[in-house]
């Protein structure tokens, strides 16, 4: 079960659809280069419910397709200057999104539901660019009430970071429970933690409560401090000079590769 | 004790637009909506009541919530959110929010985060405090370039929520649903009318003579900057700390 | 918050809809016989997903107008005796279910969506007998495709058992996360507990994970082998030998009524 | 080594059945279909493979599951359980299931506990095995009084699974879905072809001289009264313990 990050990046092949997690739920930045040296293009994401330095840096190595999101930002750095970039060239498709929407098409998934029905969109633009959704007459009321129907997201990988495993598969993500809805939802799911421990998440109620079964779990590596600069939930906290670092550094093509190149890998 | 701080004069306010929620649920990012709603929590619970639950996104240290970061919008939907403080890159004039960019979609030339979880909260949540301090032509627009969020909905769509007043930094207006519009509520000290007018893109209802917003009364105030500030530095310590040493020195900025 | 079983059972007013846990999730015995005594009839039951002694037991009472279930049994024990009987008399009305479309129901309260729509039952005589469920044709797809909606479920009230609370009103469900989902969908929720802790359930991200927060719990009181003679998982085992001595007695009328008068409230 | 005990050949009939899938989930009160899989299990981790999965439902030990009592059908919902194993108040030659009752619903005469998952799991599971003991014309029905869950389901209705056998104290059939209906696969020892018609109240195909079931091999036998009773004994010590009473002394009952 425990393998390199590089032999976790092969799963990810060109074309598939990606989600990743909302930067305070446990982002496997240690990831990030390793996808980017497979250097798979056409990724479609998918930002549960929204991205951040992770999509930012993939959209800006060239590799993304298209982006289902309810916002890219970079938190108290600001907006995400390589998304920005692209979304005013036209180099990545937009599936502009409202967060209960995208929690709405992963729950289907999970539901093996086609479909889940939310309230709310009527009226906003966001719909009117989303083919995909459909509004409906509410079939249980006795006429009108439309509403819209989010059809499932099925993401081909989720890829997030976690405190730790144990080396059964098993999985703590505590109270993150959209990292236990996107893995449900997804076809294979890549955990890298930071670290594994012998007993089983799944011998205690206490832990067993936040443990993500391994049956969800296609392969999990130990990725130290492996959410930085983000921080992880319980663990540490994010490194802000460092994302300002990056904010700076990525406002221009050039100073994104040269930050891509040059900046450190791990934290100091 | 110095002068009342235009900051506080918001927190006051949305301390007032509150009144009577039992929960509310407010933004990681946004202190003064925040302090406003601890500083109902104190007045009330100084009144020997129980005071309004107060949700913080985003906050681990006030997370009250144990089933990731869907559980806000289930819980909103339950009918168990009361109130919540809405941003947005440009606000219109029928309630309108826009959080996605300007120009056209979807190669806005300005691109803003996106709609985060507006196009939801917004229908369901039934007092919307839309706050954006602040309030210039840019702003406050006549027609927003993508609606996130509809101000209003038609008849026949489900729609238990809204916005009840937008704040900036220079007034209080009151949304007007059956118009739709804004009424201008109050002006904050050390603004007016035309000045009002001219920073404004939409048109608005006022009075010829429109009221000034109230400021708090001394023990309000030293309620905020005692007991208030101190919870609020928990969660935002830099926005508190700002906060006291303004009030310290002259306010050069109060205009 | 912490208030006495009494208490708990005036919230049980006359024709509520109350939603009980399936044997093995943490039954409230303990307030069974404070609810009959409270005598508030005609309740509407909604079992998740199916229902046992509890259950039973408020039949045999004539507390109950109708049932909603996957399945009514008493485990190792069998048939549920006052069930059965009021089923071949006529004497409740029955909404008979499948487990996921109950959990469908309550997800569709949880999300303050009016359905939620569900494969499978296409072709079950379940379906015949539910006018409130609804097939439509899967508006997603090209033609075709039925599906059946499965409306809301919003209790009145949810009861149940736990191991702990803290004493903020925060209930600790370890895995049992249906019994979250029944305190999502219903106004109110009254919980008895085996004990009261001091540190808050919120304060650690380990017993955070399990935690059903305040938000949710109208009302805690402490009952220690409050599901007995039902275990409680984590805590101690069912005692099988007081179900069949229920089971065997339960099987008349005059064998309910001298079993609830005169055998045992608590375990020996 | 004393001679295979008929539970013994259900026990290896299921392993059989279950042949390649990667993820199996059994009731917590079904002892012969959960040891099927154990044995399973064991015999192909013998043969240096992983194994299936098994999933004992109910069971605090053997829980997998951390998403409360909906996990199991959102896990099947998702096609991450390949078999499961069900049984029936009354089956019918058609492959319908009822766990209800007898007669006219709801006023059933005889009540049993309801459906429980079965209108969800058998449509969406790919291969059900249909596990009944009891062979009785009372038990395999011509056209059962309710349809808990159907064998069949017309084309454009969504059903990625459903029945691929069935198996009793003394036949196994495999089922037809173009028919719709059951073929005679194999007779257990002891009985034959005439006395299962005796004993099954629908029609159902077979061959005029129809194979005995198979028996176990004595390295199959092995395994399953040495390890595989003993990881039984975990999650069901008494159904373990009366198998291995039963093995030691002549079966008097083996017909």
């Amino acid at each position: 079960m425990v393998s390199d990050l590089r032999a976790l990046a092969k799963y990810v092949e060109p074309g598939v659809r990606l989600a990743l997690p909302v930067d305070y739920a446990g982002v496997s930045m240690a990831m990030t280069r390793p996808i980017i040296e497979r250097n798979a293009r056409n990724l479609d994401l998918v930002c549960v419910p929204t991205g951040g330095l992770q999509v930012d840096q993939l959209i800006g190595a060239g590799l993304v397709r298209s982006v289902e999101t309810s916002a890219v930002l970079l938190g108290e750095a600001g907006g995400a200057p390589r998304f920005n970039a692209a979304v005013k060239d036209g180099a990545i498709a937009l599936k502009d999104a409202t967060c209960p929407a995208i929690h709405a098409g992963l729950m289907a998934a999970q539901k093996g539901s086609p479909f889940m029905p939310m309230r709310g969109l009527i009226g906003s633009d966001l719909l009117h660019h989303r083919s995909d959704w459909r509004v409906i007459d509410n079939p249980l009321a006795d006429g009108g009430d439309p509403i819209v129907l989010i059809p499932a997201i099925k993401p081909d990988i989720t890829i997030f970071h976690a405190p730790m495993a144990d080396r059964f598969g098993n999985v703590w993500i505590g109270r993150r429970r959209e990292l236990a809805a996107m893995a449900y939802a997804s076809a294979t799911t890549l955990v890298t933690v930071e670290r594994i421990v012998d007993e089983s998440l799944l011998a205690s109620e206490m832990s067993a409560a936040g443990a993500l079964p391994a049956l969800y779990v296609t392969e999990v590596a130990v990725a130290p401090k492996g959410a930085w600069p983000y921080g992880l939930w319980g663990e540490y906290p994010t490194d802000t000079t460092e994302i300002l670092r990056y904010a700076r550094a990525a406002r221009s093509a050039v100073g994104f590769a040269d930050y891509m190149t040059n900046a450190q890998m791990e934290p100091a | 004790m110095s002068e009342v701080h235009p900051r506080e004069i918001l927190i006051c306010t949305i301390a007032k637009l509150l009144d009577g929620v039992r929960h509310v649920a407010v933004g990681a990012s946004s202190p003064i909506p925040a302090a406003g709603a601890m500083l109902l929590r104190a007045l009330r619970q100084q009144a020997g009541e129980k005071g309004p639950r107060i949700s913080i996104l985003g906050s681990v240290e006030h997370n009250f919530f144990t089933n990731g970061s869907a559980e806000l919008f289930d819980c909103a939907g339950q009918g168990r959110i009361d109130a919540f403080c809405l941003g947005g890159g440009q606000i219109d004039g029928r309630g309108n929010v826009n959080l996605v960019g300007t120009g056209d979609y979807p190669q806005t030339p300005v691109r803003w985060p996106g709609s985060f979880g507006s196009a939801y909260l917004y229908y369901v949540v039934p007092r919307v405090i839309l706050f954006r301090e602040e309030h210039t032509p840019r702003a406050l627009v006549e027609k927003v370039d993508f609606i996130s969020t509809p101000g209003v909905s038609n008849d026949g769509v489900y729609r238990s929520g809204g916005p009840i007043a937008l704040l900036t930094s220079k007034a209080l207006f009151r949304f007007d649903k059956t118009r739709p519009g804004f009424d201008l509520q109050s002006i904050h000290p050390g603004h007016d009318l035309a000045g009002i007018k001219d920073a404004t893109g939409f048109q608005f209802a006022h009075e010829s003579q429109p009221e000034q917003t109230a400021l708090p009364n001394p023990q309000t105030l030293a309620l905020l900057r005692g007991r208030v500030y101190d919870e609020v530095a928990e969660t935002y310590p830099d926005f508190a700390a700002q906060m006291r040493r303004e009030i310290e020195r002259p306010l050069s900025h109060a205009s």
